[in-house]
């Protein structure tokens, strides 16, 4: 009675003509980094000759797997997705492959599915290079750990990167996390709130703080603003967003991780273009995913701090440098 | 005979589709106007391939707008069912994979899990009298909560392959044929003994070429439906669960005493007191009904995605809502049909299907979205006005 | 033998008791009719009777054939042979007439509705109460009258032995209440115990084999009605005696006041006039009476006049001497026009709303200063009409809803006194209201027509038309079929008029 | 004298608070009681910090349920109140930061914003008789399109200072105390006004030591609320946006033709046309309104987090529907109370403030709010439901 599908003709909904169409299917384009994402991306492929198509699911998974059944029917040879769940989207990966469609996993992998390729920066790395850079500005003291959403995995895989680095301090002695809460959606309002909370908590005897993104330290800033403590406790954060560099260069926001995005963007184009065509791809390495090994292209995110923000970002032309000193007075500007 | 004079004038108003709200027209004709115009921009949409997603794809919003149908009718509302799939998603998960249970007992397991949470937050509309209201947007946030606490908010994946194919396999060409023709058997059947019932009862009955007309139309639709799944895989198994039950409630609504007193109680809730019918027990089962339909879409969704997420059906509520009234379900209870929601169902998916073929920007989309909403129902009231006026 | 007792019934509501040990007995076959003033407590003993108040809601003992029966439910009392009418409208609008007829009994097998056999039986009983429509129209589309008939066909369907019928000719025409009287006239033929609850006299006399009066909750007295007459009933309701039953005087018309030329108002929803080419005046100080069967489009002419009717309406209006143009119920209010409607509780009152908000509802803006409402002004001016009118409410801050029907008309009638206007359309204004309660507004009317306000009555009470007003216009089919003075108008010709008979 | 037999029922019923709603004052023995519980648990919860916090955090919640009240009296609903403040908190930042404008051209153009989308879906619901549901769902969704458009999807952060300043700064001590002293005043003057009034009009009034009593009551408790906020860092600035909200929509609500009108449409909207009152202007109105106080919530946001995100608001209508309901209004329309709403707004935070501070993991607190709204409702409905039998 049930068919699983399988004997459907893969090739009859290919296009016919030879040029090269890729698949991009998103989570979501409402946070500023998958805009440039998209952007670099899609600016890439066509400079390599093939034409993209991008899609973006507004983090439902549902909607995801949809989107990636289109892409799939309207024949891409390969297909690229930033999965919103690395679970979930096994089954886009399913999919694909019994229409012979390759899958690259863009910075999150895709889990229990056999992906052909990984692109990407590691998420506990970046959790434990936010610890890490508050830690060794705030070597003793209360921490707080204030998460991402409580719904999203990521916010747990950084979670779990900062307690790497944290824990074993506590247990040492050296620091104490008083305080450690998700936000939720990702709100920085709910952060506001939440450091409010911690804040008041500990009378302010707080050292230190480790927010899980841009955002979120944003409304971290804003509560210890409120208490004229802003720029002497340290904040962590992630995506390198303009407003949070712009805080970095003001000397209130710690660190932002940045990923280079244009490195990803670039590298997953160019895997992406080359898979199509046939060619074999050069790992350096290979990441369980629970299923296979597979085989990856990991790149470093970067910590940026005040220091380093020139020859990362900016040098990078991931932000221009009047944006981000826009709030400096031009004489205190670094030379480029 | 008076009798005669009295009923003769039915067939004007009697028609192909039977008793379909005036606005499921109005939408079946937005539904087809929007195919032809994704179908112009866009090659791929009206292939049999895409039609197929586009089927699937609405799956999980029809299961839930047809729950959805009869609790706005009786006069309440349901903001609980997105919470209530990703909660029962999270039981069947844990079930099938930390627990390796088969996936009978799986899903046995989980429509009973669906039915109590339902049952409870009934109980408390029905017999406390709480706001179906308020009792749904806590139940929203509780049964959210447990999700997160069940699954210690991680993903589970799901590796059965009997219940992943809930959510993607297909019907064997074959099998699907056989099953259009036992539909247009069975309609057959069904209208020739209306008919002989209306005439022992010495009712007029519409003209035989009329009616056969009607029957050979509806059976050529069915057959098209088949002919094109099977040109590409099959019919998609999650179709067929929102065919049997959008068959089975409408039934329960307009043929049994269950479906008619809750119209009753949704149009005159006094009336339907004093003529005896449990209200309180009427209400409760409504929404044990739509903890039901929440657990099956669950599983549909679950098995499609192959696994359970803690964001699992998050605004689904508002999706199965839009359904119903865009299907000409009236807010302030009494009147609302299945079909009606299913189509409200596919119009909301088309758009969405349509436009990200199209790769249409996401803020569009969102706007999109909302301003055909607006419209659908607008136009509708308007063309109500016009032609009373 | 008793086909049913009820003895010693006492039921208290928060701070009201309805019924102080009320006893009540029907014998088998019998009419009884039961009498009373608003909120003496007729319905309520009905819907302890019918199981709407279950037992231990109560005190007391009901039996049926001298055996004590009680009820948990409405369904356990009709398994025990008792239906009811009550006195609201109680059907569902988007069903059909038959699903209404058969609500909460249909036939069926397994769970299944048995379509055609239902259908077929609403058909039987629509026929036996002079219905002639089909049993698939959706009772939306009926008028309130036939509605009326729909409920009576319900109550007959459930066979009972003991039939309960609360007010059930507020809303029909002279004509349908014949084919009810037939009716009850037949049960108590087949030995069907009837209880009539009227505030019309002369129904009850043409009736009931007896008569039981109600008063504040206490059972006054059971009659027979050979022994009894209209005067000697009313003077036990109402605990005085009523020396007339509509006080007339003869008036000094003055200037007209409204002159309606060739106007026609068009059906809201089909095609079609309800009223057509109608002509009417009416001068200060006069009251005039317009009379016609259920149907004849008298509200409709009263709502468009108002500006509340949304179909549209072509002719001429004018006020005092000039033509006006009333699109809005602000417009007619602003030009001195009020409308008392037919359907209080629909659309006279908020019923959540106090006394004193329902009262100054219509004219805030006489007694705020840019927009803000002065309090003081508020109560003074609800408390002037409670007193003038005789209100029976508790305070000025007691909800609406919970007065007895002709207080709540009386607040209705203060909101338009309010509003001062010069003319004041009365739509059925004493229907389901006692005789104590009418008699209090036929002397407002009189009051206000001698104060030289123009009265436009409409009603399908002839006595009422007939008693009350000074010129009568009969409307048949939306056209003004005749035109009689107080003198010349008698029932026959009235009826004779509005029946096109001849 | 007559008159007096029923005026002097009055006092009975009046009080303290004026004409609360019952539910609003179940809802302020729950607010003590969860105050009392979370001040056992944690000492800082009722630190003069934490309640400034609280207060503050309070605000945006509880400025649009202050409009939320009054179109949910008039029997209608607003979805859309949470995107309005994401748009109108993005039109704020691109005026302020993109374009450089002056805080005082800022605000009057984001609420010039919010009264226009207000005003539009007004008219849409109003004149078109479109459902408030169906036109809000589909403007939620427009909304939020609409911000991620013109934001480019990113986050735009706000420098000007006094604008920040709308949702950070404090008033200073003394002002604080010039403004309790005034609203003594005023609450002593118009009493006595009053009082006057009504004796000229011949009625009585409730006895002096009685009236005396309840003012010297509430002016402790303005005198206290001000001290406390002052131990801290004086009032917050957006507290006192909330005060002077609740004040002038409570007047409108009570005082006023319109506030009345609107009570009325709720109560029975046939009843109140034939009085005369225009409906559809009034309805149109009510959606300014929630348009223009969404505005307001935003710029207090905006301001608060100094930024503009994209996910900003979302969500908030629930919030406000939930604070409204808590506090005794009925979602059939025709009742409900501003002070009512607040009280609600507040519960609700109270909860958030005091779990987020005992740490409690976050599926906790989902389980935790939902359950308490329900109870809250629950037991407001049973501890009726007994009074009355
Ligand atoms: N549900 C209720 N709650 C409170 N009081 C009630 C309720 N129902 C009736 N009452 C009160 O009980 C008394 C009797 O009311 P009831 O409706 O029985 O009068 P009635 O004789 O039928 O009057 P009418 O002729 O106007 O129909 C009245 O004072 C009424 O206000
Ligand atoms: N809502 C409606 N829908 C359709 N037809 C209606 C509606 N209301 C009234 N009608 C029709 O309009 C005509 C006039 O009815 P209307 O109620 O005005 O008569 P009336 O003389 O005022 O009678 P009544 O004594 O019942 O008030 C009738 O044919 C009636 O059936
Ligand atoms: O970069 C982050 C992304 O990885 C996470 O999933 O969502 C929040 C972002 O800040
Ligand atoms: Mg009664
Ligand atoms: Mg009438």
């Amino acid at each position: 009675v049930v068919s699983s599908g399988n004997e459907g003709g893969s090739e009859s909904t290919k296009k016919d003509d030879d040029k090269i169409v890729i698949g991009f299917s998103m989570d979501t384009l409402k946070e500023e980094r998958w805009q440039r994402d998209k952007e670099l991306f899609e600016a890439k492929v066509k400079e390599l000759g093939a034409e993209v198509k991008t899609l973006a699911a507004n983090g439902d998974d549902a909607a995801q797997l949809s989107q990636a059944e289109q892409l799939i029917s309207e024949g891409v040879d390969v297909l690229v997705v930033v999965p919103h769940n690395a679970e979930a989207s096994a089954a886009i990966v399913e999919k694909a492959h019994k229409e012979g469609i390759p899958v690259i996993s863009y910075d999150r992998l895709i889990k229990n599915a056999e992906v052909d390729y990984y692109v990407s920066f590691d998420n506990v790395r970046v959790g434990e290079m936010q610890a890490q850079a508050i830690v060794d500005k705030a070597p003793k003291g209360n921490y707080v750990y204030i998460g991402g959403a409580d719904t999203d995995n990521n916010a747990h895989l950084f979670r779990q990167g900062a307690m790497n680095v944290l824990k074993p301090l506590e247990e040492k002695g050296d620091i104490k996390i008083v305080y450690d809460q998700f936000s939720k959606d990702w709100k920085p309002e709910e952060a506001l709130k939440n450091m409010e909370n911690a804040l008041t908590a500990n009378n302010n005897n707080i050292q230190a703080v480790v927010a899980a993104n841009d955002g979120t330290a944003g409304g971290v800033i804003q509560a210890l603003a409120a208490q004229g403590l802003a720029g002497k406790v340290p904040v962590s954060g992630q995506d390198a967003e303009l407003a949070a560099l712009q805080r970095i260069v003001e000397g209130t926001q710690t660190m932002t991780v940045y990923k280079p995005i244009k490195a990803i963007a670039t590298k997953a184009a160019e895997m992406a273009v080359a898979l199509a065509k046939g060619e074999k791809i050069e790992t350096n390495q290979t990441v369980s995913n629970g299923k296979i090994d597979v085989p990856s292209v990991l790149l470093d995110p970067i910590a940026v701090t005040k220091e380093n923000v020139l020859d990362t970002v900016i040098k990078d032309g991931y932000h221009k440098l009047e944006d981000v000193f826009k709030n400096v007075p031009k004489d205190q500007w670094p030379k480029q | 005979m008076e009798i005669k004079a009295v009923i003769e004038q039915q067939p004007k108003k009697k028609n192909v589709f039977g008793k379909i709200d005036i606005r499921a027209y109005t939408m079946i004709g937005a539904l087809i106007a929007i195919w032809i115009f994704f179908g112009m921009l866009n090659e791929t949409f009206l292939s049999a391939r895409n039609l197929s997603n586009l089927f699937t794809q609405m799956s999980v919003t029809a299961i839930l707008a047809i729950g959805m149908v009869l609790v706005i009718v009786a006069g309440h509302i349901d903001l609980s069912v997105g919470s209530i799939v990703g909660l029962t998603g999270g039981v069947a998960a844990i079930l099938s994979n930390w627990m390796g249970m088969p996936t009978s007992v799986v899903i046995l397991c989980t429509l009973l899990a669906g039915a109590l949470v339902g049952l409870v937050q009934g109980w408390l509309v029905a017999y406390r009298a709480i706001p179906a209201f308020i009792v749904t947007l806590g139940g929203m946030m509780i049964f959210r909560g447990a999700l997160m606490g069940i699954t210690k908010s991680t993903t589970i994946p799901i590796f059965d392959a009997q219940f992943i194919a809930l959510g993607s396999a297909y019907f064997t060409d074959v099998f699907g044929i056989i099953l259009a023709a036992m539909a247009v058997v069975a309609l057959f059947v069904s209208t020739f003994r209306k008919r002989k019932s209306r005439q022992q009862y010495g009712f007029t009955v519409s003209p035989l070429p009329f009616e056969l007309t009607k029957l050979f139309v509806i059976s050529a639709l069915i057959l098209v439906f088949v002919v094109t799944m099977n040109s590409y895989k099959g019919i998609p198994f999650p179709i067929i669960f929102v065919i049997a039950l959008a068959l089975i409630f409408s039934f329960i609504a307009t043929k049994t005493t269950f479906g008619r007193h809750v119209y009753a109680i949704g149009g005159n809730v006094e009336a339907a007191r004093l003529s005896g019918i449990n209200i309180q027990l009427h209400t409760m089962m409504l929404f044990v009904f739509t903890g039901l339909l929440s657990a099956i879409a669950a599983l549909v969704l679950t098995a499609r995605l192959s696994s359970a997420t803690i964001s699992a059906g998050q605004m689904y509520e508002l999706d199965a809502i839009a359904a119903c009234v865009i299907g000409g379900t009236s807010l302030m209870g009494g009147s609302g049909t299945i079909i009606g929601a299913i189509i409200g169902a596919m119009v909301m998916t088309s758009l969405d299907n349509g436009m990200s073929l199209l790769g249409m920007e996401t803020f569009w989309q969102y706007i999109v979205k909302g301003s055909i909403l607006i419209l659908a129902v607008w136009i509708d009231i308007a063309s109500r006005k016009r032609k009373t006026n | 033998m008793y086909a049913l007792e009820m003895i010693n019934i006492t039921k208290e509501f928060p701070g009201v008791k309805a019924l102080d040990r009320v006893s009540f007995k029907v014998k088998k076959g019998e009419i009884h009719a039961l009498c009373g003033e608003n909120g003496a407590g007729k319905s309520t003993l009905m819907k302890v009777l019918s199981g709407l108040y279950p037992t231990g809601t109560y005190d007391g003992e009901i039996r049926i054939d001298g055996k004590p029966v009680s009820f948990r439910n409405i369904v356990d009392a009709e398994q025990a042979g008792i239906a009811i009418i009550h006195q609201e409208l109680a059907l569902v609008k988007e069903m059909t007439v038959g699903e209404n007829i058969f609500l909460g009994r249909e036939p069926r097998k397994f769970g299944v509705i048995q379509w055609d056999q239902l259908y077929y039986e609403a058909e039987t009983w629509l026929k036996k109460v002079g219905l002639t429509i089909s049993p698939q129209t959706k009772i939306h589309s009926l008028g309130i009258g036939q509605q009326q008939l729909v409920e009576i066909a319900k109550a007959l369907a459930k066979q009972a032995n003991i039939l309960i019928l609360d007010e059930p000719t507020a809303a029909l025409t002279e004509s349908e209440v014949e084919i009810l009287m037939g009716i009850l006239e037949q049960l108590r033929a087949q030995g069907v115990a009837c209880i009539y609850i009227s505030h019309k006299m002369p129904e009850v006399f043409r009736l009931a084999d007896s008569i039981t009066v109600l008063r504040d909750g206490k059972s006054i007295a059971t009659l027979s009605r050979a022994e009894t007459n209209e005067d000697e009933v009313v003077a036990l309701m109402v605990g005085r005696e009523l020396t007339e039953r509509y006080p007339y005087v003869k008036k000094t018309l003055g200037h007209v006041v409204l002159e309606v030329k060739n106007y026609s108002v068009w059906h809201k929803e089909k095609p079609m006039k309800i009223n057509d080419s109608i002509h009417i005046t009416v001068r200060a100080g006069e009251i005039v009476g317009i009379a016609g069967l259920m149907g004849a489009g008298r509200t409709e002419l009263a709502m468009s006049l108002f500006g509340a009717y949304e179909g549209k309406a072509e002719g001429q209006v004018w006020l005092e001497g000039k033509q006006v143009h009333i699109r809005s119920v602000q417009d007619a209010i602003r030009s001195g026009i009020a409308l008392v409607t037919e359907d209080r509780k629909r659309l006279g009152l908020i019923l959540g709303m106090d006394v004193k908000t329902n009262t100054t509802l219509a004219s805030l803006k006489n007694i705020s200063r840019l927009q803000v409402i002065n309090q003081n002004e508020e109560l003074k001016w609800s408390q002037k009409y409670v007193d003038e009118l005789k209100t029976k409410t508790a305070s000025l801050e007691t909800a609406v809803g919970t007065l007895s029907g002709g207080n709540q008309q009386k607040v209705v009638l203060a909101k338009w006194l309010m509003a001062k206007p010069k003319l004041l359309i009365l739509d059925e204004p004493t229907r389901g209201i006692d005789v104590g309660a009418k008699y209090e507004i036929y002397h407002l009317m009189n009051k206000l027509a001698k104060e030289g306000v123009a009265i436009m009555m409409i009603s399908s009470e002839l006595p009422e038309i007939l008693g009350m007003s000074d010129r009568i216009y009969v409307m048949r089919e939306g056209r003004i079929v005749k035109q009689l003075s107080h003198d010349e108008a008698t029932q026959e010709n009235i009826m004779m008029a509005a029946t096109g008979g001849e």
